[in-house]
């Protein structure tokens, strides 16, 4: 593992050990300080529930799921390049899969079909459209036009699938009014299961989130992470190592999809509801939003961003609100244009040049609210 | 110098007919056309096994394209290209890479973010296991001078010393042909000697063949085994250097316009 | 209790695994920072868009609902106390409702909730107010079929509406009919019920159109429309995209008349849109702000003197604030806020005072019986009203809907019953 | 398909056709000339449609308020390139969130400012009538607003010194710099137009939607990105291509079917164009163009 790790003095051999899988050029926190901090953010959304009750943990479950949806986009766009306004496609589908299996198919059996279903077609779904586009040429800015025409599309269809001829089996698509009474989260067979909802939702949207993270630490900061950066910096010269990149910024594209899907699935079983308000174009443009504020590159700081900035909207209430969320977000962007996390490291990095050697520096703080 | 490699080919030295069988390279009839225009008029070129081969010719004599079809960045009208006797002509780029061939591109692209090592590590981990990763790095940076640079990123390095990286990026997937556009372009005169020095070395040493765009005649002279002159997108001429300049033709349409 | 968590929380640095152990022994609802959650007086709670899509017709909801309580307020309150407003923006946005409406239920604690403009809002968050067996009035007209124990639909119904103004229609200008509706449950429902009536009155609905919500070109409707030469268009349009369509008309110098459920009424098209854009434009209402009675004039009053820049006084917003009365009355009747109590005594029958004129609650369907109008905009949008019936909530009856002695939360739909659709 | 139904189509095909193309020069021209994508669009058009309705209100001849209108959008384009989007040339994505953030702000300040709604200008000109049917005059002149205004753009770019700059500027910043173009200014100069043109969408359409309200704008916005990738950069020869072939999709199948199947019909159009070529419209008359010249 020599090759892979790059910075850090040798010292303690086993936590260097550990976390050296997690660590690389291609992702930004890769210190002590940066792992406690996460570690204390991971340990206070942990307790988020005990301190403020299982009602609001039921309740703000919903931010872990869009931090998941927008970590989707971070990992396609951050890390390969390819900007895909359609990551709410893939999450609608699949969050309308679950529900039609859910409906349809009773008992636990259903639910846990039904997860494994919204996955599969949210990926299939992706890995259509990435073949279409990056086999048939299809790049840059008309690769976010193509997805985000795709979820208007779906928008525009599911908006006119009320009335009982567009219902499969059991489950009323509903147009407009969107589809209902979807079930809980669950997992088992026939009778025997466990239901996850309100605190227990929380904690596996939380469990998912943390998983995918480092799972992505992982695979960004192995072969395939340094072949999506390669492929992101310029993919001609990429061609030119062997490395075939049309491959990759589809595999990249359908695991982005895959992502989403599983965010859909967590998003239906949270409200129970889905409308075609989630292929709209303001709810396309969140996810790209919380990884430009964020920073695109980093999957914490996505993350961070999307909690928080969904946080800051539910606060602010009355007339003014949306002035405010704009002008914020216009703000970020021209102070800085990296996004906050990478300046966040650079302005910790430059402390710690400075000064002597910094103890727990605030790489991720947003992550503890 | 790393010779680590067991097979290590020897130079073979190129008489004045060119006629050889052991050929790495060959077009044949090889065409191609944007819209009306000809680019690249029925090329019939081969290269030998460990040769070092120059392609020269005026502004727009159609050599980028040559290399871009070879190394399937572009698809030709017509023709067939030739590998170690393997008709590559419908496989695309990376795939050719795979088969040995490797490209330095004119403009430097080496990746901004990362340092001289992860830069390196793009092709290596392509052919060696991550363990293999640590040795071969200082391997390679070794052989191109570079190992004191090895956590520099390229905006800390000098032009000769990016250079020297991009040519360590195409030699780390261990190629038989390498293709490399103007690789002395903006260079002083003792970085131009040191990269011809390289280029030859990596040549004798690993039997490497090499196709060399060049404007520079003097580092074309210094490194070349034979010239090939592209005029208007076809072969004008070939042979040794000294055939090449002396020829009044040459010196017409290329030289002349060179000063 | 506070000391052995704090213990409990120390404990949980030490790992995440163990930590999540631990954290299924002290988690509760309320949580241990979280106080006790809510007002100490009490509160009723106010959905009503202010921005966003429907701000439109929701903004006077919100309006006329505060009219509501600084009224009681101003009367002492209810059962003597000061009655308090949960009223965030929902901004439009279904899952916004959803996480309002649970952050009003969970963490506010209202006696009463009043929330939504759209049927898609209302199914949004029902399945959050059945599982807390929520007292909630939603006040907006709407296609009707909701028989639910603890919900409370205000607004009038499509069969209410429709069966004003079609029957008149027929009567005034003649038997054939061109259906446009907005292309979801309410427009597609609201349909079936035009075509229901038309077979009661020996009319015929001659074509159909459902347009998606949204839409703004009319232009090949208009020549579809031209292409038919009905005697009267039902529209049931919806939002301020298909107001386009009276636009349109107008530009296009189609003059056959129409009959509405939706417009005029709800987003005042007569008052936006330059005349003759509506002209011949018959609607079935129960309120509109015109209404020329005493009772009326001074609720208009009241109204405008509260919010002198409000756009419009919408059938809504009076819905809003009759409701909001008629709870108050029921609490002061039950004699506590307890919502099962009140519901029991709402179900015992309530009639209120209503600007529409008196209206009274159907103890088995939650609906109002409704004093109907036939609203007419002219050449210059000036609105006279005819023809006033006072109509149940019927459908649900027929369908059995019977709440105090079988209590069910469905939504029915009519081509479930009836063999003409 | 008898004499009076191809009229309707025919003038359906014209509305169409207009509205894409007034909903997409503005953007179009921002984004082919600064490669700037302004997600804020259909606010600058909200603009335009606000300042001709309030001014007309106010007394001002339809045609006058709509100048008003297109002189408030071009003012109010200035400002925020001068304020805000000239920190952000050559950020492609940025601009787009930032350009968000600008059109979040405008609806809500709009509504804060006007309420939800303003009283509408009415529809000049009346209709064309033909058999049982009849067409909106207004609507149908709109298709010649919109070929004028091409022209107009076609005029300028090509024909004035301004154009030569402005494409000069576009095509490398820095040569067109040494050879003593002042490219801030051109950029602004820009900015400038893709925001009258904006405004100029708005004023025409003021009196031809129902009353306008602060999601005035958001009509415009879908039509809009789709025609300015499946025109491509090329404003002056992919716009018109683009509002002609989408136009022609969507009344067709409107015609045939609903105004439903149309738009889908479009959107679906538009994936399968950008598919095929992926440089849009202009790319295709740009690569064919090239080919005659040069090669490499």
């Amino acid at each position: 593992m020599e090759g892979v790790r790059m910075s850090s003095e040798p010292n303690s051999s086993l936590l260097e050990r550990v976390r050296s899988p997690f660590e690389g050029p291609n992702t930004l926190g890769n210190s002590n300080g940066f792992w406690l901090t996460f570690g204390v953010g991971v340990v206070s959304l942990a307790l988020y529930p005990v301190l403020f009750g299982t009602y609001a943990a039921g309740e703000r479950a919903v931010f872990l799921v869009y931090a998941l949806l927008g970590v989707s986009l971070c990992f396609v766009w951050g890390f390969c390049g390819i900007l895909s306004f359609g990551q709410v496609a893939f999450f609608g589908v699949s969050g309308y899969t679950f529900g039609i299996v859910g409906l349809n198919v009773s008992s636990y059996t259903g639910v846990t079909l039904g997860i494994v279903a919204g996955i599969a077609v949210a990926t299939l779904f992706a890995a259509a459209l990435g073949y279409f586009m990056f086999y048939g040429g299809v790049r840059d800015v008309y690769v976010t036009i193509i997805t985000l025409v795709v979820a208007l599309v779906l928008k525009t269809f599911m908006d006119q699938t009320a009335g009982g001829e567009w219902a499969i089996g059991e489950a009323e698509l509903g147009g407009f009014n969107g589809m209902r009474n979807i079930p809980n989260l669950a997992i088992g067979v026939g009778d025997v299961g466990i239901d996850v909802s309100r605190a227990m939702h929380y904690y596996v949207a939380l469990a998912a989130l943390i998983a995918v993270y480092l799972g992505l630490r992982v695979l960004v900061n192995g072969r395939f992470g340094y072949a999506m950066v390669a492929t992101r910096e310029d993919e001609t010269r990429t061609e030119m190592f062997g490395y075939n990149t049309t491959l990759i910024k589809f595999v990249t594209f359908t695991l982005g999809g895959a992502l989403a899907g599983l965010s859909g699935v967590l998003y239906v079983t949270w409200g129970n509801y889905i409308d075609p308000q989630q292929f709209a174009i303001t709810a396309a443009s969140m996810p790209v939003i919380w990884a430009s504020i964020g920073g695109r590159d980093s999957i914490a700081g996505t993350m961070a961003a999307a909690i928080v900035l969904q946080w800051i909207e539910l606060q602010l209430t009355g007339e003014w609100a949306l002035v405010i969320v704009g002008s914020l977000l216009v703000f970020v962007i021209l102070a800085m244009p990296e996004g906050i996390a990478p300046r966040l490291r650079t302005f910790v990095l430059d402390r710690q040049s400075s000064s002597e050697p910094a103890t727990a520096p605030a790489t991720t703080e947003e992550v503890t609210d | 110098m790393a010779a680590s490699d067991p097979t290590v080919k020897t130079t073979r030295a190129v008489d004045e007919t060119g006629e050889r069988s052991s050929r790495i390279l060959q077009t044949r009839d090889l065409h191609k056309e944007f819209g009306g225009l000809t680019a690249t008029d029925t090329v019939d070129f081969a290269v030998e096994e460990g040769e070092l081969r120059c392609l020269i010719g005026p502004n727009g004599a159609g050599k980028s394209t040559f290399l871009n079809l070879i190394t399937g960045q572009l698809e030709p009208t017509a023709g067939s290209i030739y590998y170690d006797g393997i008709d590559i002509t419908p496989l695309p780029s990376h795939e050719r890479v795979d088969r040995g061939i490797s490209m330095k591109f004119q403009v430097p692209t080496l990746y901004e973010d990362l340092t001289a090592r992860q830069n390196l590590r793009i092709p290596l981990q392509r052919i060696v296991d991550a363990d293999e990763f640590e040795t071969r790095t200082r391997e390679l940076l070794a052989q191109f001078d570079l190992l004191a640079e090895i956590d520099e990123t390229p905006a800390a390095l000098s032009h000769g010393q990016q250079q020297r990286l991009e040519i360590a990026m195409a030699m780390a997937l261990e190629p038989t042909l390498m293709l490399l556009d103007e690789p002395v372009a903006g260079l002083s005169v003792e970085e131009t000697a040191e990269v011809a020095e390289l280029l030859r070395t990596i040549q004798a040493e690993e039997g490497v063949a090499f196709i060399v765009i060049e404007h520079d005649i003097d580092f074309v002279e210094t490194i070349a085994d034979r010239v090939t002159v592209l005029d208007q997108g076809s072969i004008f001429t070939e042979g040794t250097i000294e055939k090449v300049k002396t020829d009044p033709a040459v010196r017409r349409i290329y030289l002349g316009e060179e000063r | 209790m506070t000391r052995r968590s704090i213990s409990r929380r120390s404990a949980l640095a030490g790992g995440v695994a163990s930590g999540l152990a631990a954290i299924g022994g002290c988690l509760s609802e309320g949580g241990i920072l979280n106080g006790s959650g809510g007002s100490d007086g009490p509160m009723i709670g106010v959905l009503e868009d202010r921005s966003g899509e429907f701000a439109l017709n929701g903004t006077a909801k919100w309006q006329a609902s505060l009219l509501a309580v600084e009224e009681l307020n101003a009367d002492g309150g209810v059962l003597g106390e000061e009655l308090d407003v949960y009223d965030p923006d929902p901004q439009s946005d279904n899952q916004r409702y959803q996480e309002l409406t649970r952050e009003a239920l969970n963490r506010e604690g209202v006696d009463a909730l009043w929330a939504g403009y759209s049927s898609a809002t209302r199914e949004a968050i029902r399945p959050i107010v059945n599982e807390e067996e929520q007292l909630y009035f939603y006040t907006t007209q709407y296609e009707g079929g909701v028989c639910d124990r603890t919900t409370f639909a205000m607004g009038a119904t499509a069969r209410q509406q429709l069966g004003a103004v079609i029957p008149y229609m027929i009567e005034e200008y003649g038997p054939r009919i061109y259906t446009i509706a907005a292309d979801y449950n309410f427009g597609q429902i609201s349909g079936d019920w035009v075509r229901l009536l038309a077979d009661e009155h020996d009319a015929e609905v001659v074509g159909e159109e459902f347009i998606l919500l949204g839409e703004t070109d009319f232009g090949s409707t208009i020549n579809a429309i031209q292409g038919e030469d009905p005697d009267f268009i039902a529209s049931m349009l919806v939002g301020n995209g298909h107001a386009n369509f009276y636009e349109q008309r107008a530009d296009n110098e189609l003059d056959v008349p129409m009959a509405s459920s939706t417009t005029m009424a709800q987003g005042y098209e007569h008052r936006r849109l330059d005349p003759p854009a509506l002209e011949d434009m018959y609607v079935g209402v129960n309120y509109m702000e015109e209404l020329e009675t005493d009772r009326n004039a001074a609720f208009v009053d009241a109204f405008y003197e509260q919010f002198p820049d409000a756009d419009y006084l919408n059938q809504e917003a009076q819905n809003n604030y009759f409701s909001i009365h008629m709870w108050a009355e029921a609490v002061e009747a039950a004699g506590t806020f307890d919502q099962e109590t009140v519901i029991a005594e709402l179900e015992d029958g309530i009639e209120v005072e209503a600007p529409e004129g008196d209206v009274e609650l159907d103890p088995e369907t939650h609906h109002m019986t409704h004093h109907m109008r036939i609203g007419r905009a002219d050449g210059e949008h000036e609105v006279t009203f005819s023809d006033e019936q006072y109509i149940e909530p019927s459908f649900l009856h027929e369908v059995g809907c019977n709440l105090p002695d079988d209590p069910e939360q469905t939504q029915y739909e009519p081509d479930e019953f009836y063999d003409e659709i | 398909m008898n004499g009076y139904e191809l009229l309707n189509v025919t003038f359906q095909f014209l509305e169409s056709f207009a509205f894409i193309v007034l909903a997409t020069v503005g953007l179009a021209v921002i984004f082919g000339m600064m490669g700037i994508i302004n997600l804020a669009h259909g606010e600058f058009i909200l603009v335009g449609a606000y300042a001709t309705t309030l001014s007309a209100h106010q007394g001002l001849p339809l045609p006058v308020a709509m100048l008003v209108g297109v002189v408030a959008t071009t003012i109010f384009g200035i400002v925020l390139e001068r304020t805000i989007i000239r920190r952000l040339y050559g950020r492609l994505l940025d601009s787009m969130v930032a350009t968000f953030g600008i059109s979040l702000v405008l609806v809500q300040l709009t509504r804060i400012l006007f309420g939800n709604s303003i009283d509408q200008v009415s529809t000049p000109f009346g209709a064309i009538s033909y058999g049982s049917y009849s067409y909106s005059l207004y609507r149908v002149l709109l298709a010649g607003a919109a070929i004028a205004t091409l022209l107009v753009l076609y005029i300028l770019f090509t024909r004035t010194a301004f154009g030569i700059r402005a494409r000069a500027t576009i095509q490398d910043e820095e040569t067109a710099r040494s050879m003593g173009v002042d490219t801030d200014r051109m950029y602004m100069s820009t900015f400038a137009i893709g925001s009258a043109l904006a405004g100029l969408t708005g004023a025409l359409y003021a009196p031809a939607r129902a009353s306008p309200t602060p999601e005035f704008g958001s009509e415009f916005l879908v039509d809009a990105f789709v025609a300015v990738v499946v025109g491509g950069p090329s404003v002056l020869v992919g716009t018109p291509l683009a509002g002609g072939f989408l136009g022609l999709i969507e009344a067709f199948f409107t015609f045939q079917w609903t105004q439903f199947i149309g738009t889908v019909a479009m959107l679906v159009a538009a994936i399968v164009m950008i598919r095929l070529l992926p440089d849009g419209f202009s790319g295709l008359v740009e690569s064919v163009r090239t080919s005659w010249r040069e090669s490499e």
